[in-house]
């Protein structure tokens, strides 16, 4: 077993499913010969050749478009966009057409595509380089929303995505693409979409959050025990479909309960987990459920990027704060 | 039989015909070779087009149809193309092609039942090749380059064809397939009804490009300009960019000149926006006139074959129409159950209340 | 004083602010010489010419985008598209420019921009033509977003938007698009952008709702009153920003409340107003907030599309259910 | 002066050039004609450029900039076009258009203090006609067509030029743009410059179109090719396609055929992509090379003056670095207070927040 990071976990699982199975075929910006801006498809194209590691035109609608085609087709295309800020050119693709082929059509035909690409801020990068919009993918019906937040996960997920018979957006936090090495079997594994992952147990709080908010949570929670305030950490992992049961049964046994996620506050995922708190939950709460989030603003330069992403300290001012209400 | 990609230079204002107006041989070395068997089916399909059409506006006035999109005029367009195409090709429909998608092997009844606002309808048969219709302009031909690509990936012996209009041509998508289709020499026909208008607006307004057969030119493979209510030149020339595309040729732009005859859609009152004289003017052009003093011309076509023929569909018709009309209508489950494979807890939790709240 | 349906008054609205200020343009699709699909724009070709009426070819992403170039140049745009199911193509236009050149640029250039459409469902038609996706407008920073219900709030509202100085997404309930028909003054007044309307006031429940889910709410209270439950009926109006004071104010006063909309449950508009409440008033409630909404599924065709509409049955069904909580 | 515009036929793979690789005038009667202070002031911005460049790869690597994306290779294509835009006109620049913006009249600091991840430095001084620098790829050209309709509409006597690569033209608001154009007639210059790559992806795999001039086809305007690396050329025949724009004649589409020396962007590493023979060939075309050798020709150029300028340009690249080095830093309001022209409750909420965590 190897000591891998994130980009490496996604690499290992991409060649895995094209070896394991000839429908896979990866297509996107600069994908092939450059293997990838962050180089996450390194070494495809000459395992698996033109054929099925695709260099394609600039142009986001045309990627997710013809791999609709394809999808439905029969092969289980994997597209590469190169960053979530050029997510919007493919939007209508998405929502109109990858997330409603099976309704459609009652069943006849089906979209098995994945669409992968990073998201999410703090890497110093130019504008639209930092968006975290995974709020508007979880409210279009017929799309399946996945965030990592560890090397073991993505490997795990990105297989299931693959083999999922729905359209599944994969979101990779590229602030830790590098950041945390672990432990990635080498064997294939999966795990199921849809459920949650208790990384700390505690019986003071409930912390909810994914992708690149994860490891400052983590760190908030340290810091909040040596307090003595016991704090039970959750990654979402599955954004859509969620695992209501994890979440809820977690806010039951601790009462109080914080979200925190990058995106901009109104709107942004976080408000439907406090609604599903409140309408399942609400008898046990014992302090109204708190949002850490981004802003209803656009993502800075890099100047002031520090000022939007969410850190520990927020965290555990917020903890303490619902400790105290 | 000569070449006719290729032969009409769109750049010149050259559009390829065989029949002219008045049912004319003008080209007779272009003329297909087809059966009479098959010029009768094609003329067969084209009056079921019209009588079903009829049909429709009929229903959506009584109240028995949703917005329908009539295909009057643009018989020779659709049903010369879908002829040309093999079986085991895929086409991909817009709203406006119910006379190809018959042509293909849809059963009216689907089509009709679809109209009438239940999804099932957009559901080809198994061994139909047909993608469900797509209601947003211009985003189809991505998937029809997408699955056309997929077969070139696989080593399937299978091109696609995909419909749209003259707006169609304006959306960001329609230039996105085209170029892909050309970059990755896919095995796709575009086949572009330009029927004038989309919705209002006249296709003098949709580009400044004196056709639309040129735009292919910005994607480095052919286009083409042919008369669309003239059936046997829409046929042949279909059957040539599919020969072209199995042969590994890569794709072809088809500009099929014609005209929409009726409204845009139930919805809509094309009084608003153009004039008789106009309208008059391509009546005369009608493609099913023209294609019967053709088979006249070679003893095909006579009053009584006619009488019989519109007996035989005006059933056909009205058969699919009953059929869909007795369609179960959908259950509250048929709102839930096809957006994912299995139900999310979601879904689940929503379709609950909702049984519940209708006791 | 003449009474006129939403259809005129945003018509009346048009002409007026064209008359008043020559860098008024309206395009988009069919505005001009067929007078809109939905005959919002009739007769502004005749009256003001090509010059400021604009037939576009079919795209919308060009028309929002060549909007925004005007708009920065000088011009006051009213785009229209046709249906909000055909909002996704200019997805991007909207939410990488439209959204950010004042930000982008700090303040050097701005964007006063409107864009129009007709949205919702309850009219029998095909697919598309039904959409309400108003959250992922108002998870957008740098939009504000406008729901009229009323034929006299859609004048005041949309001559707001005009003169507002940022992009404005007016959004038009076409289920009731002459189903209301009331008094609308005809000279020019504006109801200020971010003021919710309190349509009836009543301190056991507070209702809230926006666009088409207005009258069945309306109704609902009206039964509920025959009950003996006194409804206060809210009509949000403005998604982005949205007035948290009257909502703020009505839920501390009921202690119980539901939101009615008809887009998807999962992430829609009614899930951050829930949250709100639960960060604001969480002391105050006495039972769960409700939503009754949309399902995460694409709305179905005519066939089935009541199964998708929340109606006044469903309304009274869940007050009765918030009442006895 | 000739006109260059409909002279060179991109289908026949004419290229409009003036001076060759090596200097030498090949077409004299089309040579622009340009006072010598004109011709210095071209070559001092081309110098300009360079020098700025590599300051700009040298502080990024220190960790004083941001990504950037160099303009080395393009000087020509970006200085020729800029100079020959009116004051009045509009600029709408991408990612890459340092030298283009400076020459319009950005301050130099206002570059360096954008790519160093400071917004301020995006907004250009008040009568400076350039939009703020657009970094989704292909969609700024629809804002140069709205805001040349616009101008039309005032009747401002204004026109618009639009910088993008060959990547850009795969997008579908593109084609968008083009139409919008074409339909409208809108004085608008597409300036694309055609640097052989997206990232890694080469133009033959961008489209397959032999040129991307000839896409302006398929929008029923004129497009023509123009050798990027000569500034004569360039600065020739922007001008005309401007001078058309301003008389009514509508868009121009010019394909500037260049090469991009360096990296894509400073993350970037082309070594990946391309090999070290492509990169020489055209080393050997360099623009400003050639445009020397030509000024020497004329008596304009020497070691002498070479030295001058350059230490003249570095001395003001060294001052607009310890300009925007030394800028303030933004305020937690400053992420604020543009998003609207008032701050809606919400965001004042949420600073007030940030405020009080900030202590
Ligand atoms: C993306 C999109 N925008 C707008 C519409 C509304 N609409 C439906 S049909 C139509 C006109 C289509 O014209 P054309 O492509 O020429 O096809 P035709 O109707 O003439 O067959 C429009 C604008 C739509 N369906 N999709
Ligand atoms: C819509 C969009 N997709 C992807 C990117 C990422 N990206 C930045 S530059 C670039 C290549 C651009 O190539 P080209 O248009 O030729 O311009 P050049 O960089 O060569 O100047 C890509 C893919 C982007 N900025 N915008
Ligand atoms: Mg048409
Ligand atoms: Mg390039």
């Amino acid at each position: 077993m190897a000591r891998l990071n994130i980009v490496d976990a996604i690499n290992l699982a991409l060649h895995q499913e094209m070896e394991r199975d000839e429908r896979v075929v990866v297509l996107g910006e600069d994908v092939g010969r450059n293997g990838g801006v962050f180089r996450v498809t390194v070494g495809l194209l000459e395992k698996f050749g033109e054929n099925r590691v695709i260099d394609t035109p600039l142009a986001e609608s045309g990627i997710v478009g013809t791999a609709i085609g394809m999808a439905v087709y029969g092969l289980r295309p994997v597209a590469e966009l190169q960053f979530m800020g050029f997510l919007y050119p493919a939007f209508d693709q998405l929502i109109s057409h990858a997330a409603r082929i099976r309704t459609r059509s009652r069943g006849r035909f089906h979209c098995p595509l994945v669409v992968r690409m990073p998201y999410g801020g703090g890497i110093k990068a130019p504008e639209h380089h930092s968006e975290s919009t995974e709020a508007i993918l979880a409210h279009t019906p017929g799309l399946k929303v996945v965030i990592p937040s560890t090397p073991y996960d993505a490997k795990g997920l990105l297989i299931s995505a693959i083999r999922d018979p729905d359209p599944v957006i994969f979101l990779e936090p590229k602030k830790v693409y590098r950041a945390i090495k672990e432990e990635v079997p080498e064997e294939e594994y999966t795990i199921p979409l849809g459920q949650a992952k208790i990384l700390r147990e505690g019986g003071h709080l409930s912390l909810f959050s994914w992708g690149a908010m994860v490891p400052p949570s983590l760190k908030a929670a340290t810091l909040a025990q040596k307090e003595g305030i016991e704090v039970e950490v959750i990654d979402i992992r599955s954004i859509y479909p969620f695992d209501i049961d994890t979440i809820i049964n977690s806010v039951q046994k601790t009462g109080r309960a914080i979200v925190v996620h990058e995106a901009a506050r109104t709107c942004g995922f976080g408000a439907e987990l406090v609604a599903q708190i409140n309408e399942k939950a609400m008898l046990y709460l014992q302090a109204p459920v708190e949002r850490i989030t981004g802003f209803d603003t656009v993502f800075p330069l890099l100047k002031a990027e520090e000022y939007y992403l969410p850190n520990e300290n927020q965290i555990i001012k917020e903890i303490k704060k619902v400790m105290t209400f | 039989m000569l070449s006719l990609l290729g032969k009409y230079d769109p750049l010149k204002g050259e559009m390829a015909q065989i029949l002219d107006k008045d049912g004319r041989i003008v080209n007779p070395d272009l003329e297909p070779k087809l059966s009479n068997d098959d010029l009768k089916t094609l003329y067969r399909f084209m009056v079921l087009s019209r009588v079903a059409d009829d049909k429709a506006l009929k229903l959506q006035r009584q109240g028995r149809f949703g917005t329908y999109a009539p295909v009057r005029g643009q018989e020779a367009a659709e049903v010369g193309s879908a002829y040309a195409l093999p079986r085991s090709d895929w086409m991909f429909p817009t709203f406006r092609e119910m006379a190809a998608m018959v042509v293909k092997g849809m059963p009216l009844e689907s089509v009709f039942l679809y109209w009438m606002g239940n999804e099932l309808g957009n559901a080809a048969p198994e061994g139909v090749n047909i993608f469900p219709i797509s209601i947003p302009v211009g985003t189809q031909p991505l998937h029809a380059v997408g699955a056309a690509w997929a077969a070139k990936i696989k080593g399937d012996d299978v091109a696609t064809l995909v419909y749209f209009g003259d707006g169609g041509t304006s959306e960001g998508d329609f230039h996105e397939a085209m170029n892909f289709a050309g970059v990755f020499q896919a095995p796709t026909v575009f086949f572009c009804q330009n029927n004038q208008y989309a919705i209002s607006i006249p296709r003098a307004r949709q580009t400044a490009a004196k056709t639309l057969a040129q735009k292919a030119i910005a994607y480095g493979f052919a286009g083409v300009q042919v008369d669309g209510n003239d059936v046997l030149a829409v046929y042949a020339i279909t059957k040539e960019a599919i020969a072209k595309a199995h042969a590994g040729g890569g794709p072809t732009f088809i500009e099929a000149y014609t005209y929409r005859l009726s409204h845009h859609t139930t919805s809509d009152d094309a009084t608003r926006y153009r004039t008789k004289e106009e309208v008059a003017f391509w009546e005369e052009r009608d493609p099913i006139k023209r294609f019967q003093v053709y088979l006249q011309g070679k003893g095909l076509w006579a009053d009584d074959y006619e009488k019989g023929l519109l007996d035989e569909v005006t059933q056909l018709v009205d058969k699919a129409t009953d059929k869909a009309e007795n369609w179960p209508a959908p259950s509250p489950e048929d709102v839930f159950k096809y957006t994912y494979a299995e139900m999310p807890w979601t879904l689940k939790e929503q379709l609950a209340k909702l049984l519940e709240t209708l006791g």
